[in-house]
């Protein structure tokens, strides 16, 4: 654990009360058989809006606290832990940032204070095929007028279907896959020609795909500059991926215990499976493993907060490394529980689930590691 | 008469080739998978008539002796059997848990009488059978069952409750491992076959993480049982559980070969993920991941062949069915992680639109696939086993399975 | 282990036999402690040749017993167990391959019968840089009257200072890199301008690295055609692989059954440590790889004796797991002994050094996965 | 008066650069590798007077209070110490285990005449102090050691085996643990400073799969020792060697951070492989696994710098330790793998032409690393320690570690 300031502490120790009384595991579960149209309980959401988590990383001139990243990334390991389902990390990290960090004033001001009261939400919409390929932009914007039309499609956007605005992702200029000549968007969910198809997936959260088709939007839509929006889109995303990091390492962790718990009350050949060596060797693996996960999730929020050079570098040793870690943290739940951990019944499904879209989303494991060894120059 | 008087494997090949060439429908060729679909038995016409020729031919079960049912064939004839079936699309439409477990076990150990009453409905397809081993209490260490018999003089009474009864919910009957002696652990144990028809049987559908239900608890309140339903001795059922849990490792063991006739991942990642100008996976990191999967699926299907032409010889399955069981778990599940990553965000879908049926019946099998290092002897006992019975170390514990 | 003919059994049984009476490790012990000047003994390889191994795929016709390639795997599994050094794979495998499959009925008269009888040791010289990489030739091969002139160098060539003569790669068009241009030429190690550098190996055999500088050879001295040599070296160098990749098989199972003994034997915290389960499932797994790996040598072996049309991919598969099993028992024999392993006295040293020089030779696993994709098409 | 009165640091920082400026010679910049070389200490006269300097500032010992010949120095103001010394290219000439564990321990647990005897020495570097905790029998067990320490009235009789005692060939004393009570395991341990000097006393340089003989076994043959030698209670020496070897593992797990200064292999990997048009390294397989051990090097060196924060409250080595022991043998294992597997042929050489000199070094530290998760508790031991100690986990045999 990062050594914490008062503030941080505090958040911490609220989020951890909050989600053990109001956002257990089993809440998620009723959510999901209730199978809820957004893939979360709008009410459970506005809670946390109330605790002002929707403004941790938004300045207070625009309504937030401006607790900056390791204060979010505290309240979603928190939420990771009990698989909460919220829009919390696209509207109030994702989006966020991207206004954060590209918004003229005026876009902070009409957008930025909805969002910290958690009214508004906002995500980002950004890939268009199967995997995460941020540089790969189809949709294009054409000048229109003074503002601008859009066509074109994007894929999996997450809480697409509780989003009242998007960030897209546009081509003005050059091909699908060059870094140059991708703006960026700001556009509302109701806008003429923006159709929206929502997406049940397997670990129940809310996602869409969007058809644009000829999507008209005014000057004052554009984020940042024409053409230049690569560098901008870069940032916010590693924002997001150091929140989900975050959001990764609470679920690991509570994977974890949740099959410690198991190790130390099942009985198998007459003692409890934890007095298993081969087991024990196990557990004392993950275990180091989430140690190790955890230093990386924590430098990568850090070094966003102190604006590091080698932030970039951080957040994807932080996605890769969590990505590894709940990828065997979770199937070891299942293969530790026997039986019990195949049943739906049981949780160790759910956070099996929630694991391969988390490792999935913004990037996974080898999309990570080939970043990292760019940005090493190799 | 003895069985397979023709020891000639070339010789059947003629006779097997127009054979299945009268008998086999042309609307089935290839349509093997239908059998596996949930539920009871396929309605199709010409799935009946085909169940019938096999049925009264024998070779469902082909190796199995003709007095009751079987084809009475060589080994070798059976291979030219199933190579002549496969050269023309053809499948058997008898299997499941008789032919699998219950009726090998059922020739080496019951009495005349069981296997008259038993082998040959399973040898016709006609008697669904579960396998009510497991308990709740009971995962890994399978001795610790505590399903009630007791001895009421004219019949067993049973009570208890057991659980992964796969399709117990469609079953016939049920072979079960029942305690008829508290004091003793293994040697408390029989064998014993229950009608799923009894009065106090009762089966609840178990929801799994791939939202699928084969699996059952079964209960059992007071069921009579009559007396000869006990196979082998009392307190003999440890020995016959053991060989029975062979041929289903065998058969597991299998599973990963199953893979052999789906499109392989690399065939799969063409479609999902760039490649390079020279035609190669771009994501050079998950082009490795492939290509060590694809050899080790490759390693595993020349071992499992390897094995069967060195068991030719032998009587059964051997103690290296443990590897293969272990090893057939890894590469399947090894295989269906690929696949998900390969399809990516097309490869987290649960229903409904935006995705294909193949996308969605990814996620249902890797999710389901879970299970191969758990049943059938989770993947830590075939360990155990290795270590103890094939290696010769110590048991760590002193118990002694 | 393979169904085998009478003769196969006959040929390993003949060398299970005399490996652990004549060549045991501590001959190869002995060897190394020596320093002998070619990395192995030659009244050793003397007796091997002796009982026939050296023309076990040598056809009757020139002085060997065509038994193939699966007997002469079966003898060097054997030689492998004991870590015995000789030029066996160097030369009445690969280079005995070479002439069986591209020489000329003149250049098989003249050489197979000598290599046949153990008098004649030849060699591959086939890489020129620190890594397999059989199409970086650059030895160039110019026309000089009726014959040819060589100049470049070749790398690391297996008992390079015992050999008489080389099979060696050379560029007569084309680019290094090419396949086509590559041409093979027989060239005797006493040629004139031909400079050998002796190289003292962590593995303690023999191997040189070789200079040529302007060497003449004359027109009998081309093995197959003018710059079509690819095909012939690549099956050439299948064989010298799969053979070596039924070494390693044995030397692994040795590793294993060594390192199995000792858990039998050796006492900690009251027990022999075999007792421990996290050291018996990694036992079992250890077993469980060598068994898979077993599989995948001797399809191989038969793939070649069948001229089988998947040998190139089998053969990579083969030496692929040969090293990932080799890598992984070795180290294990290490670290399951503790510190006596790592004392000199000890064998798993000797072991481990043989698994390292082994998995490189010929390709190492990231150099024939890369081939089995490119064999699959992707 | 009382140690480091000034508690800011940034106060010290200007005290510290200007006597590193009058006092660490130019010719050592950079030379700290020097201090490693097998055998006695360097002859060099800047050496000796850089020695000489550190030794009576207490600065190799920063922490260490002044009455014992240490800094005096708050924690913090050592860390400023370092980044001074770091920035000035200087390095420490007092080393060993004296220092890094002998030291700690005797100022923990030493009897007050015990620091004032051994303390200082060690302080100023010009004691060399060897470890005599394991024996043959003993290896991870460390508490089945046997040899005997007797109550010969006015002194200690020693008899038996040390093995893997560094550097005992060059070491003037040895801290010990002996056995002075048969009939119990724990409490039957004691701990004992033996002088090297001793009549009985016989050391044989082991010979490692490396080549090099940094270890010895130890013969204690009727050695007398002085009672007052003896550290602790009679038979509290396990304890006090639990401790101690806390203070072992935090050191080795910087093992692996010690390839810090050391090139990365990705840069290493240029110079020996391919690359691709766009500058990358073209075996994408070995691309895919340094980029990996790069990462695992870096959430290694993360975890090492968080732990170092965490415990700065706490008053020494915490449980998690056996972490960063493990993680940092693997970290540095791997990187030795990859460095061989990335040189190719070239990393295959033992002595000779052929070959540079970072080449036979890579091979040589390749096969030595493969004791770092061997000795100070193997990663086995560590592993279970985890499970037992941090995890909760019961012990699957009852003894009491």
């Amino acid at each position: 654990m990062a050594v914490l300031t008062e503030e941080q502490s505090l958040l911490r120790d609220a989020a951890r009360t909050w989600t053990q009384e109001k956002s257990s595991v089993s809440a998620f579960r009723n959510m999901r058989d209730a199978a809820l149209p957004l893939g979360y309980d709008p009410a459970t959401f506005a809670e946390m809006a109330a605790m002002g988590w929707c403004g941790v990383i938004i300045p207070e001139e625009y309504g937030g606290s401006g607790f900056g990243y390791l204060g979010l990334g505290l309240i979603l390991e928190e939420t990771g832990r009990t698989l909460t389902a919220s829009p919390l990390l696209a509207t109030a990290l994702a989006a966020a940032s991207a206004l954060v960090l590209g918004g003229s004033e005026a876009q902070k001001r009409r957008w930025l204070p909805g969002i910290a009261t958690g009214d508004l939400v906002a995500t980002l919409a950004v890939d268009e095929g199967a995997h995460h390929a941020p540089r790969k932009v189809a949709l294009a914007a054409g000048r229109n007028g003074e503002g601008w039309r859009l066509d074109g499609a994007k894929a999996f956007v997450l809480e697409g279907m509780a989003a009242e605005v998007f960030v897209v992702s546009a081509r003005t200029s050059g091909q699908s896959g060059d870094e140059g000549g991708i703006t960026l968007f700001l556009v509302a969910a109701d806008a003429q020609g923006l159709i929206r198809q929502s997406l049940k997936l397997a670990d129940s959260r809310g996602a869409a795909n969007l058809a644009f088709e000829g999507v008209e939007v005014g000057p004052d839509a554009m984020l940042g500059e024409v053409d230049a929006g690569w560098p901008l889109l870069d940032q916010i995303l590693d924002r997001a991926r150091a929140g989900l990091a975050a959001e990764m390492l609470g679920t690991a962790v509570q994977a974890f215990e949740t099959t410690l718990d198991y190790l130390k009350v099942r009985v198998q050949f007459g003692q409890v499976i934890g007095a298993f060596q081969a087991l024990q060797h196990r557990a004392a693996a993950m275990f180091t493993d989430l140690e190790l996960a955890r230093s990386c999730v924590e430098a990568a929020l850090i070094a966003i907060d102190e604006s590091s050079p080698d932030t970039a570098e951080l957040v994807s040793l932080a996605k890769a490394k969590m990505g590894e870690t709940l990828h065997r943290v979770s199937n070891e739940m299942v293969q530790m529980h026997g039986g019990i951990g195949m049943t739906d019944a049981h949780d160790a499904g759910l956070y099996l689930k929630r694991a391969r879209a988390a490792e999935t989303a913004f990037g996974g494991q080898a999309f990570h590691r080939d970043r990292y060894a760019r940005l090493q120059g190799y | 008469m003895p069985d397979h008087p023709a020891a000639d494997p070339e010789a059947f090949r003629a006779e097997a080739r127009a054979w299945l060439a009268a008998n086999f429908p042309a609307s089935l060729k290839g349509r093997g998978g239908v059998m596996m679909a949930e539920g009871g038995l396929p309605s199709e016409p010409d799935i009946r008539a085909w169940t019938r020729a096999m049925a009264d031919k024998g070779w469902g079960v082909p190796t199995w002796p003709r007095a009751y049912g079987g084809g009475g064939l060589a080994p070798a004839q059976a291979k030219v059997l199933q190579q002549e079936m496969s050269a023309a699309g053809a499948w058997s439409p008898i299997g499941g848990m008789g032919v699998m477990m219950l009726g090998p076990t059922l020739l080496e150990y019951g009495a005349e009488a069981q296997k008259q009453r038993h082998i040959p409905p399973i040898a016709r397809g006609e008697a669904r059978w579960c396998q009510g081993f497991s308990e709740p209490g009971a995962g890994s260490d399978l001795a610790s069952l505590q399903t009630r018999c007791e001895d009421a003089g004219d019949h067993w009474l049973v009570n208890g409750q057991k659980i992964w009864t796969s399709g117990a919910q469609w079953a016939d009957w049920c072979f079960c491992l029942v305690r008829t002696d508290q004091a003793r652990k293994h040697e408390g144990i029989s064998f014993l076959l229950i009608d799923m028809r009894s009065g106090g049987v009762e089966t609840r559908p178990i929801r799994l993480i791939s939202g699928n239900s084969p699996f059952c608890e079964t209960f059992f309140t007071d069921v009579k049982v009559p007396k000869d339903n006990l196979v082998g001795p009392l307190g003999g059922g440890w020995t016959i559980a053991k060989r029975l849990l062979q041929h289903e490792r065998g058969g597991l063991a299998g599973a990963g070969r199953g893979g052999l006739t789906a499109e392989p991942v690399s065939d799969l990642a063409k479609g999902y993920l760039d490649l390079d100008d020279a035609g190669r996976i771009a994501d050079s990191d998950l082009r490795a991941r492939i290509a060590g999967h694809e050899m080790d699926l490759m390693a595993f299907q020349l071992t499992a062949a390897r094995s069967m032409r060195e068991s030719r010889s032998n009587s059964g399955p051997s103690a290296a069915t443990s590897i293969m069981k272990n090893a057939g778990a890894r590469v399947a599940q090894d295989r269906a992680e690929l696949t998900l990553e390969i399809m990516g965000n097309q490869g987290l879908g649960w229903e409904g639109e935006g995705f294909t049926r193949d996308e969605l019946a990814a996620v249902r099998g890797w999710l389901g696939g879970k299970a191969f290092s758990i049943y059938g002897g989770s993947a830590e006992v075939q360990d155990s086993i290795i270590a103890k019975r094939i290696l010769g170390l110590p048991d760590p514990l002193g118990q002694s399975r």
